[in-house]
């Protein structure tokens, strides 16, 4: 058994039964992602010994803190996790000095030395101005940095941050970021924004209905994203398709490959590699086809543009032709991408 | 912002009021003003007050140390069982208290289940004590705080527990220091009907510490007794008990809303 | 045969409970369609009641002072008549730990004794009878009630307790008796006819005072005047 | 989770209850089991029964219908004097139960204060009536759910209400389907605090309503008046009295659980 | 006085004065912005009436329903208001459809029917399976659908919606994001995503502790951003200096312009101008400086660096050149603008 922490293993909630395995190394950063009601908050609260396994094992720093099959369970007051919940839970009878010094006074350090050492934790979050405020008078992204330090102030040997930027205003959310990224403590944290988890993790686990659909390396899942809802959260585009030579049949159409293969694929293409005609391009593309756009997204410079057809397929233009086109919801478009843009997966 | 009550609730309130504060009313209409400060002076009657005062706070003091554990493991731990405890705790607020108070005997009394046991190995004998007084009054009492806390505790986050477990809170250190200052106000008012019905007590005091001046003849025994022979006196008494219990409890819910 | 039975409200002290409740029953078989409602509680709140204008047809209280109460007030509609009377004695536990032999012994100050208060009527009379012996007895609880003292002793308490006699006949098997000698009437219980009663009350009062009535209370331990 | 409930507070609730629980256990050892059935089927007794039933759970019905409105005025809304009423409604828990019951009769007895003019208008008369039982009983038990309930009101989140009035709700609406709901399990404490304390009222029915058999005799009357002659009698009719509301208290919770 | 909402006038708030006007026009969609503890929840509150103005007045498609001169004050559910808040705020005693059902049965629907409707609200955003689930039985993500559900359901003439898709995955967030975009309703919006405000929105405002300092729409914010923070935001270059002529001196160091001006101005560049050395560069730009790298991340194929100095200034340089050089927080690097790519208005 190593160091970090390790779960492998299962636990029903309502009408979802997590059962999933993740490992992080010490000091090293896993991002979790999924989609809503994935079970990520539930994995949380099970590292955190919250809410107890029903079958499998967790072990943090080689120790077993939860193992059914030997009525292991070590509670959660003895795990040294710091925990930054989605719904924050401060005391609301505890001023934000005294939220972020519980922990601390917890752990055997005095009054006045938790309290100092909270202080410095609320200036580092920015809040020294606020650190005699009780919750219900502080804002909601004052509050979160309020949840973030008390999380933190302990030095916790594992870090579980469920959305810990999602309140802040992007400045404060950058001043975060680096915070996190320089800690140097084995962390999970929650996001839905894949930047987000470039940013803070070294490998990224996605959860999808309490089963892990991959694991990997930023970049790994970003150039192979293993399920279409990866990839529309990578904005990559992802079509499930059956091959039958360099001819692949897609719901609703069908798409030509540069290379024959068989069987049912993935078929992947950036949205970079979309272009968009206000009519039938001429030319020799045979991935050509007729859609509705379903909505546009400026990024900066450039638009993202949803298409109808094949569901969720997104192309990347530049504003300027985007504006050209007169692009928006509703605009009938072609579509067409080069044989040698599509990139091909096993299913 | 201002809200506006609605009428639909603002007439059955005030009707409440009405109806539990006409009896006071009548009560100060009929008192003997004329002789209140003779009264009030004579040494019986500060002894009264002043036992009164010892009992109902002891009271009130054991109650909420040996019911606010109670009131929270019926609000958060679960064992088999628990419905049963829950209902036979407040038992002693449906028993008449002179019947409490003899049941009492029947536990504690000098040849009691318990209380033979007390007299002979330490020499104890609560009945004409003070202590005894105390107990008949904690008695009768504790059951208001640990329902009216137990019901806040369940009403409370637990996600707040939580918390302060991945903190590394201790259960205890938890309880001191997130589950009660959540329902404090709860606590305060449990204990405030706690020390009222302390204050109050008579029946269960009567007939396990009996009546003995200066040990067990708080207030309402002596009112009691007074209202036997000179009513208009046992008027007084009553007046000088609810004067005082006001302004105790105004006085506390200025400390609290200051807090 | 009539749409409404004649009522008849009696309030009567609650020493009375058990022997009214036998003299009510007699009166209503001699006097068909007659209804007797009784209730028993204190003299001291019965008076209350009556003083604030609780309907109440005929009023039997264990004391003078109480009855002088309601007549004062002018709700009698006639005088007062004393019907029966009542005698202090001595109760001890079954086994009588202390050894009490008579009122004598009650000046050992290490002897646990129970007594009514002086407020109360029961009370009062037992400090009439110490003075009248030259007694100084220190109680070491003055209850408001005899019920109270009563119990103290039954439960071993108290090595002794003063009570009414009829208390102690009552509770004869729980607790054994000292008697007194000689006995002293201790108090008087009286009973009126209240105002706006109807005839019938005045029946009812008369049936208490008849030798029927007589030889119940007598049967109860009561004294006859 | 499994919480396990840490000894230090363990301990005091474990003494709590035996503290609370051995008198009854002492009430039933000394019961006169034998006499018991008899006791139980004499009419007196039924009909004393059936009476504590119907006045206890009339008196909690009327606490509730006008203590309600009255906690959440008292939590809610703001007004000058708030703090002065919270204590004054607290005032008849504070009066010994004789004379909470003296000062009905004054205020609404036949001569009194209000009573003389209820019963020149509209004939009505309380003392000695089943109604005026029911008064005597609301009076002392209504304090006991106007102060848990509002502590729990005190207690719960506001911004559910701001939420429910952007929905559209009136303020009659938010404390119908808002704020009574959040705090049920206190309303249902304090309703049963109310039930319990008016079930075993004695001291101001007696001296307010009388002791009329049928009428106004309920059982902790009977109970006293039992104490007189009979005391085995006594224990048996209190032990009915715990045994019925026992019953109650545990169907009920079971209710409230399964809601 | 027009249809829409209009805010003018200000309250305190703790250490808080807010002091701004706003308006949105009938049908239009506003979105605010601003840093943590703004203001922005506040100026709901106001619109919604849960908090009164002290000085000001506040009008709803030409009534008053806030002004503090005469007294006017229209209660909270007379507003015709449908708020979403930060903290979400369902009740907890009821299942998901009452929730949705409950502003529909205030406004008199029967219960069969607003079920019915709520129901349908909930398969809108994707909840129907957890239509009878209680609030503490639902994720983080599935709770703030609920509460968009409950507050479009009544169909309100005025929408205040604060971070309403802040929990939420970025599928779901896309789905949520076109119904929005789809209502016809008068609508403020906060959120700290210059991307979803430029989706939603029609107009941008931006509170900047207590006071309003910049409004106008999506495209004249992101041209010329009124503050640095936000530029910062908006991932532009804003930095306060001092011009004499083509010399402009700026905190820390010096740039120098194309064409010459002078006094307090601001200067304004695109990340994408800033160009990242390893070295010194050799050639011919002036405006060449060294900077510590703070933080890098990653955008689909680009990275953003931060850079130490000017304190916030980022460059935007492909993934291609970030690895090449190495670039990670702690690198010391060379940058280079060029004097045409700086674009000056006066502070
Ligand atoms: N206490 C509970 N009882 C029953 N079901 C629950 C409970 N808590 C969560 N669930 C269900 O379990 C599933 C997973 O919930 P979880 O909170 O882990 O999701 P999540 O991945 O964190 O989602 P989100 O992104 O919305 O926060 C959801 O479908 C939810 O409805
Ligand atoms: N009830 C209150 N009492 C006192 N101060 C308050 C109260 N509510 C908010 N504040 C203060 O008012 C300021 C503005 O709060 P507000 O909630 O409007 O900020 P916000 O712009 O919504 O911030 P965020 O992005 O964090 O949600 C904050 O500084 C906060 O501390
Ligand atoms: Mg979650
Ligand atoms: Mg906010």
């Amino acid at each position: 058994m190593t160091a970090g922490v390790s779960v492998v293993g299962g636990v029903r909630r309502g009408t979802l039964t997590l059962d999933a395995e993740l490992h992080v190394e010490a000091g090293r950063t896993l991002a979790l992602l999924g989609p809503n009601g994935a079970g990520k908050t539930t994995m949380l609260r099970l590292v955190a010994g919250l809410t107890p396994l029903d079958r499998g094992r967790i072990s943090i720093d080689g120790v077993v803190v939860d193992e059914p099959a030997t009525a292991t369970f070590a509670v959660a007051e003895s795990r040294s996790v710091g925990y930054v919940f989605q719904e924050q839970l401060l005391f609301p009878h505890l001023d934000a000095v005294d939220n972020v010094a519980f922990g601390l006074r917890c752990r055997g350090r005095s009054r006045r030395d938790s309290r100092a050492a909270a202080v410095r934790w609320l200036e580092r979050v920015g809040l020294g101005e606020h650190a005699g405020a009780r919750p219900r008078h502080l804002s909601g992204g004052q509050a979160q940095r309020v949840a973030v330090a008390r999380a933190l102030a302990p030095e916790p040997s594992v870090l579980l941050l469920d959305e810990p930027l999602a309140a802040l205003d992007a400045v404060t959310r950058s001043t975060l970021r680096r915070l996190l990224a320089d800690l140097e403590v084995t962390t999970v944290v929650v996001t839905h924004d894949p930047i987000e988890a470039r940013a803070l993790a070294d490998r990224v686990a996605v959860l999808e209905a309490g089963r892990l659909t991959q694991e990997g390396s930023p970049d790994e899942v970003a150039s192979h994203p293993a399920t279409p809802w990866i990839a529309g959260l990578l904005g990559v585009n992802l079509v499930p398709g059956e091959a039958q030579g360099t001819d692949v049949s897609i719901d609703g159409g069908a798409l030509h490959l540069a290379e024959p293969t068989d069987g049912p694929i993935w078929v992947a293409f950036e949205p970079n590699a979309v272009v968009v005609h206000p009519g039938r391009p001429a030319g020799s593309s045979r991935n050509v086809w007729r859609a509705t756009v379903t909505e546009v997204t400026v990024e900066g410079d450039r638009a993202r543009v949803l298409l109808s057809q094949p569901a969720g397929v997104a192309a990347l233009v530049t504003r300027g032709s985007a504006d050209e086109l007169g692009l928006a919801p509703g605009v009938e478009v072609w579509a067409a991408v080069k044989a040698t843009e599509l990139a091909v997966r096993p299913r | 912002m201002t809200r506006r009550p609605p009428l639909v609730l603002v007439a059955p309130a005030a009707a409440a009021v009405a109806f539990l504060v006409l009896p006071g009313v009548a009560l100060v209409q009929r008192a003997p003003w004329s002789s209140l400060h003779d009264l009030l002076t004579e040494s019986a009657v500060a002894d009264a007050m002043r036992l009164s005062l010892v009992v109902s706070l002891a009271a009130t003091a054991v109650a909420v140390a040996l019911g606010l554990p109670l009131a929270w493991l019926l609000a958060r731990v679960d064992f088999p069982g628990r419905a049963l405890l829950r209902a036979l705790v407040l038992l002693p607020m449906v028993l008449p208290p002179v019947v409490g108070g003899t049941a009492l005997l029947f536990a504690l009394g000098r040849r009691g289940l318990v209380g033979q046991w007390l007299d002979r190995w330490f020499g104890l004998t609560l009945p004409f004590s003070t202590t005894g007084a105390i107990v008949a009054a904690t008695f009768v009492a504790m059951p208001f705080f640990v329902l009216t806390v137990e019901a806040a505790i369940r009403q409370s986050d637990p996600g707040l527990e939580d918390a302060a477990a991945t903190l590394g809170a201790t259960p205890l250190t938890t309880f001191r220091r997130v589950t009660v200052p959540l329902v404090a106000p709860s606590i305060a008012a449990g204990a405030a009907l706690t020390w009222a019905r302390a204050l109050g007590e008579f029946g269960a005091t009567v007939a396990f510490a009996g009546n003995v001046p200066g040990r067990t003849q708080t207030l309402p025994l002596a009112t009691f007794l007074a209202l036997e022979s000179r009513p208009e006196e046992a008027i007084a008494l009553s007046l000088v008990l609810l004067a005082v219990s006001l302004a105790v409890l105004v006085s506390l819910r200025r400390h609290w809303i200051l807090r | 045969s009539s749409t409404s039975k004649p009522t008849v409200r009696v309030l009567a002290a609650s020493s009375l409970t058990d022997v009214y409740a036998q003299l009510a029953s007699e009166f209503e078989e001699a006097h068909p369609g007659v209804d007797v409602e009784l209730q028993f509680a204190g003299s001291s709140q019965l008076a209350s009641l009556v003083v604030e204008g609780a309907p109440g047809d005929v009023f039997a209280s264990a004391d003078l002072v109480t009855m002088a109460r309601v007549v004062d007030r002018g709700e009698a509609r006639v005088d007062p008549e004393v019907f029966a009377t009542n005698s202090l004695t001595l109760v001890v536990p079954t086994d009588n730990p202390a050894g009490v032999t008579g009122l004598d012994d009650l000046a050992d100050r290490d002897l646990l004794v129970a007594q009514c208060a002086v407020e109360v009527p029961c009370g009062s009379a037992a400090s009439a009878l110490f003075a009248s012996r030259d007694l100084v007895v220190e109680a070491d609880s003055l209850e408001p009630n005899v019920r109270a003292v009563l119990t103290k002793v039954e439960l071993g308490e108290v090595d002794v307790g003063v009570v009414y006699s009829t208390d102690a006949l009552a509770a004869a098997d729980r607790v054994a008796e000292v008697p007194l000698d000689p006995q002293r009437v201790a108090n008087e219980y009286a009973i009126v006819t209240l105002d706006g009663a109807p005839a019938e009350a005045d029946e009812f009062v008369a049936f208490v005072l008849s030798a029927a009535g007589r030889a119940a209370l007598a049967d109860h331990g009561f004294g006859l005047p």
